[in-house]
């Protein structure tokens, strides 16, 4: 699949169903880009995969509480997504939102107190796992509603261009959100007013329990762009490289040219859709799972920078001890972290 | 009787109806092959096939728009919305054509159309996963709204809802969905529009509905330790609201005390008050008080979710003050 | 152009601005076609014509209120449409709903009763204009929310499937209608389910004062439908025979195989939007719609089926002396109709 | 003092804002080119361009969230809704984004968006076009709601509301927009959350918003004629809701009558009602009375719609039985 390219009008990407792209076409990525790099993007990927370990013990435990959306198996996409963005540029996504506030930099202790509902926590406790937020860092919000962070996003991506602030903003979304209305209304909105905003559809093939096909009529989800106009590309969403790519020229038109993109990132998630369900049962076998296991985008992003002489697998052992700490220190600080003030309860429903 | 789970009720009002009338069907997201984001519709799919359970698209407005139309043109669909926050996409479908089609026809097309899910706070579902947006509803004419707090209520009312010919929003309540009670067996339908007094008293009158049916009962258990006999009336259906029960209740016992889940402001216990002050207004030895869900958008954090909701504590306070004990 | 012919997936159908098509292709077209037909389609074409006329006068005496929108200029397409339906079929509409309605065999008189708010009315007056309804001739509304009607369509061909009635709907709107949510939850849906369905949406250029290339980031709207994989075919709108072909082709793939169309007819409003706009102005010059009237579809057919030999003058003069006195018999039934009684207030808000 | 209509007042406020502050924009169906459905955004385009005067194609949903996001992101749309029918498709951004986001961000981020526009009947647009939804939005936390009922009002509560930091839902109304009356000149705000006394009296308080000022103001004159001296408040912000002004008034006429053009059942008035019972319970002589909408979809037919909204006769009527003079 030839991803650093998009169209508009129509498609010009070959269809891919998700197989593994082979290791050595991430190899030819990886040579054109800075080893430094490379190793912060594993080091991104192993932080949220860690993290979200951590999350789901937390969880089990009955310190989280409420809905809890992993996003286990899917780091390629945030990971490669966020890091073609400069700091002043702007990120909205769904309830699935741990890992992109993560390769954000929110701190993960701040994000776990959050998840814990603590009075440190990102939100101070109210907005929790669906809702994480940073003003200054330019995380505009988890959303609960599907689909409704996309006109949202079109909004700060109309503000930016108002304002004259050279600031794109991404927009993510699962492939189950493609149906609903608001993504339509939202798509034709940026095109027609030429907004710098970048539509990545994470299609993990799978809406809670439903499979794709009994969703959307079509399952080139990117060609949706073609009722707008809009410049569009399907990527490898198991190829952190192949993402960032991809993401890196949609990035470019919309602070260049003030145009947006749809983006449709293929990929899996590995664990349940949240964590009251299996990760496999009545909707997925154990066996497609694992298949869809042999495409982790940690491993292969490993593999890579190892056989082109980047890293070693000391540097990996290293790499998960100091992240298995950083994750254990946020558990610790979430954990000792007090519960906002019954005050806290009417705070923040109006400003002054 | 048998003793079953409220989910369990209303699988069984489904299946029953859908066994009883072919047209009746059955859609929203994940409610076949998955049986349902609560269970509540668990084998449906396997007994009635695919042709009467489908699951569909997060397409809110499109499936219930899809559902009226297809009420008008002679079934009787079934709904689930997969809780009541979402039914805010396919608002303008439930009030602008649901509610108004008979209306607009001048008589001649109903909509006998259940739009059904469960509404209200579950557990740290955070600001907008916990609605209670049952007033909403209750004001529009047109529309019936049913709110079972009790498994034999739920089977009841829901086979009595999709025999209605009328558009009904039945809301259910995530944290009930477990809790077990005696149903009748066989055929067993509940009237719309009739209260229940789910306890007799005689000091003062409680009144609320859903999940706030069973606060209100233990509020009056502790209360009758202190010699104050509390009167408990679940309305059941709100819209339309079976007033003579409550006002006979307060013209007995001259103090009431309305306790709701949702929001303060025009929630369905100020027009229960307004009722009762305009028709009971010499029998009242007290204002009419209110317990509410707090004025805030719901907060994610445990102990601050759990000073939202009405609980006994703050029942039996306003019961205090109706009663001048306090 | 070719009309009767669509496709799934690209487009195939050559682009139309809606220039005139010569007039020797209509006349191809009615020569494949009985003449009664011809005649009876020219017939309605002028009652609807006729009929807005006079609604527009009442309106201006002050008899008919509230919103009032005319069909003057669109009539090939709710004509050439609905004469492609067999009775047990249904429609649904717009507030842009008279044309429909009398096509399908409403009584005039009845029809004008209800833009009076008589008792005597479709409705008893209580609908008015924008709501016209007969369940038992299969006009199940108009509908005053813009795209409200679509997923109400799907509904109901739903219906039909489902009761295996060999029925199929059609569901009219205009073009400003396909950028909300419902026009695309709604054709996802009937793709998805197979539903017996034609969309059909009027593209008259302008939905009130705003026209289409500002609300459409693309002009083929009927190249919407590639997101969903469904039929999908643009038409002259101001050509009823052509109207009439495209939606024979759809009728039978809807009433033989549960396969929906989407359908673009090319067409124009010779009025403003509503009774209470003028018919040019701020947002279209008297130029614009003088150069749109010389496509005028009513004038097209009788001078096709003059050249063709099947009416002359006098014919035309016989029948438009007819269709005046139709419309002046509905005008005083609706006159001479009392107005509910007060009781009617509180009746039809719930069924027994 | 300079005599101008409704409509034009809302166009001075709007145009002073953005004359004021370049980052509020206005958005919406026809607000441009058409210059507003209504006219109320007249030669807003010409003056401000195409950048900040804004056609949107029809969808509520999408330019409302577009507005919202904006919000968040250092702007200050004001989103003109064709009628607030329409808001009906967008509610879910105006509920589950705008009135939310502030609590869910813990602080970080507000939302200081207008949304505004004519709600309640026109004349005879029939059942989808003629709502009162005001009791909706006065519902949720979060929301601050307005509804001026004189030109005046109209421009010193948009100016006001342009520049709150909250998601303000402003509602005119199409049938006073060619209302004439005195506005002062040059810079005039007026403070959300202030009622009026736009009648002083004694003897019964009328509290009416929007159009139902005036048929309040028409009763009470008729009123005076017979002796009845009755106050009229308008509490112009429907939330906050000014509750002194109101509860004050009643302490002195313990005797009230709410008019609203809604539906009964949960309206704005039920609110009211609940507070002025609960507030001023020992002062009333008579249960507080309201005067509604009728309880039904709107009827297009010009007599039996003429029959919907609250007229003076039914306010006399109702002023007649709280004062026991009927
Ligand atoms: C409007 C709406 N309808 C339903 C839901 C319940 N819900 C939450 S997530 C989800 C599935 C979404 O799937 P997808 O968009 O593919 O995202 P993913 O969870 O796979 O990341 C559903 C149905 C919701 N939150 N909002
Ligand atoms: C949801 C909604 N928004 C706005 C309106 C107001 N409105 C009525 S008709 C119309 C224009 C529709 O244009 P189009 O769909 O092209 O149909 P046409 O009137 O041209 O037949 C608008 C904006 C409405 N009725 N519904
Ligand atoms: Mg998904
Ligand atoms: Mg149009």
């Amino acid at each position: 699949m030839k991803s650093g390219n998009s169209s508009r009008g129509a498609a010009n990407v070959t269809e891919t169903n998700g197989a593994e792209a082979p290791l050595v076409e991430q190899q030819d990525r990886a040579r054109r880009v800075d080893p430094e790099l490379l190793k912060d993007l594993l080091e991104k990927m192993l932080l949220i995969r860690r993290f979200e370990e951590k999350a789901a013990e937390l969880y089990t435990l009955g310190k989280i509480g409420g809905f809890c959306h992993l996003y286990i198996g899917q780091e390629a996409v945030g990971v490669g997504a966020i890091s073609a963005l400069e700091p002043q540029d702007a990120i909205l996504c769904s309830y699935r939102d741990h890992g992109h506030a993560l390769v954000r930099g929110l701190d993960p202790g701040a994000i776990m107190a959050e998840l814990c509902g603590k009075q440190t926590g990102v939100s101070k406790g109210k907005g929790g796992s669906m809702h994480l937020f940073d003003q200054h860092l330019g995380l505009l919000g988890g959303h609960g509603i599907v689909g409704g962070q996309i006109p949202l996003a079109a909004g700060v991506a109309f503000a930016a261009k108002y304002l004259n602030q050279s600031r794109v903003t991404l927009c993510f979304f699962g492939e189950a959100a493609v149906n609903i209305g608001s993504f339509h209304e939202s798509l034709n909105l940026a095109q027609l007013w030429k907004l710098p905003v970048i539509f990545i559809c994470e299609n993990n093939e799978f809406g809670m329990g439903t499979p794709i096909e009994k969703t959307s009529a079509i399952r080139n989800l990117f060609e949706k762009a073609i009722s707008y106009d809009m410049h569009k590309v399907a990527v490898d969403g198991m190829d952190v490289l192949a993402v960032r790519e991809v993401l890196s020229e949609a990035v470019e038109r919309a602070r260049k040219e003030d145009l947006p993109t749809l983006v449709e990132a293929r990929t899996y998630r590995f664990v349940g859709h949240s964590m009251s369900d299996p990760a496999h049962g009545s909707y997925r076998t154990r066996e497609e799972l694992a298949e869809h296991r042999r495409r982790d985008p940690i491993k292969r992003l490993s593999s890579t920078l190892e056989s082109l002489g980047i890293i070693n697998q000391e540097y990996i052992d290293d790499l998960d001890r100091n992240i298995h700490e950083v994750v254990d220190q946020a558990a610790a600080f979430a954990d000792e972290s007090p519960f906002p003030s019954p005050e806290e309860l009417t705070t923040d429903v109006y400003l002054p | 009787m048998a003793v079953i789970a409220y989910r369990e009720a209303l699988n069984q009002a489904m299946r029953e109806e859908m066994q009883r009338d072919e047209n009746v069907f059955l859609m929203g997201e994940e409610v076949g092959a998955y049986n349902g984001a609560y269970k509540v519709t668990k084998g449906l799919l396997s007994e009635f096939g695919a042709k009467r359970v489908l699951d569909t698209p997060i397409t809110e407005l499109g499936f219930t728009g899809l559902g009226v139309g297809a009420a008008m043109a002679g079934l009787r669909p079934i709904v689930e919305v997969m809780t009541f926050n979402f039914s805010l996409l396919a608002i303008d479908q439930i009030v602008n054509s649901a509610a108004k089609m008979l209306y607009m026809s001048g008589g001649q097309c109903g909509v006998p159309l259940v739009v059904r899910g469960p509404g209200g706070a579950g557990h740290q579902l955070a600001a907008q996963h916990s609605q209670a947006l049952e007033s909403w509803f209750c004001h529009v004419p047109g529309l019936k709204v049913v709110m079972p707090s009790t498994p034999a209520d739920a089977k009841g009312l829901l086979k009595s809802s999709i025999r209605d010919n009328n558009p009904v929003v039945f809301i259910e309540s995530e944290l009930l969905y477990g809790l077990k009670g005696e149903v009748p067996e066989g055929e067993y339908t509940i009237p719309l529009g009739v209260a229940e007094v789910k306890r007799h008293g005689k000091d003062v009158t409680l009144i609320a509905h859903s999940k706030m049916v069973h606060v209100a009962l233990e509020a009056a258990q502790e209360l009758e330790g202190e010699g104050i006999d509390a009167e408990v009336i679940d309305p059941r259906t709100l819209r339309p609201l079976d007033t003579d029960t409550i006002i006979q209740s307060v013209r007995k016992t001259n103090r009431a005390v309305v306790v709701e889940e949702g929001w303060y402001y025009c929630g369905v216990g100020s027009q229960i008050v307004d009722t009762i002050q305009h028709q009971a207004f010499d029998y009242l030895d007290a204002p009419v008080l209110r317990v509410t869900g707090a004025d805030v958008p719901m907060p994610y954090s445990k102990p601050l979710e759990h000073l939202c909701a009405p609980d006994k504590a703050r029942v039996i306070d306003a019961v205090h003050r109706v009663t001048y004990k306090s």
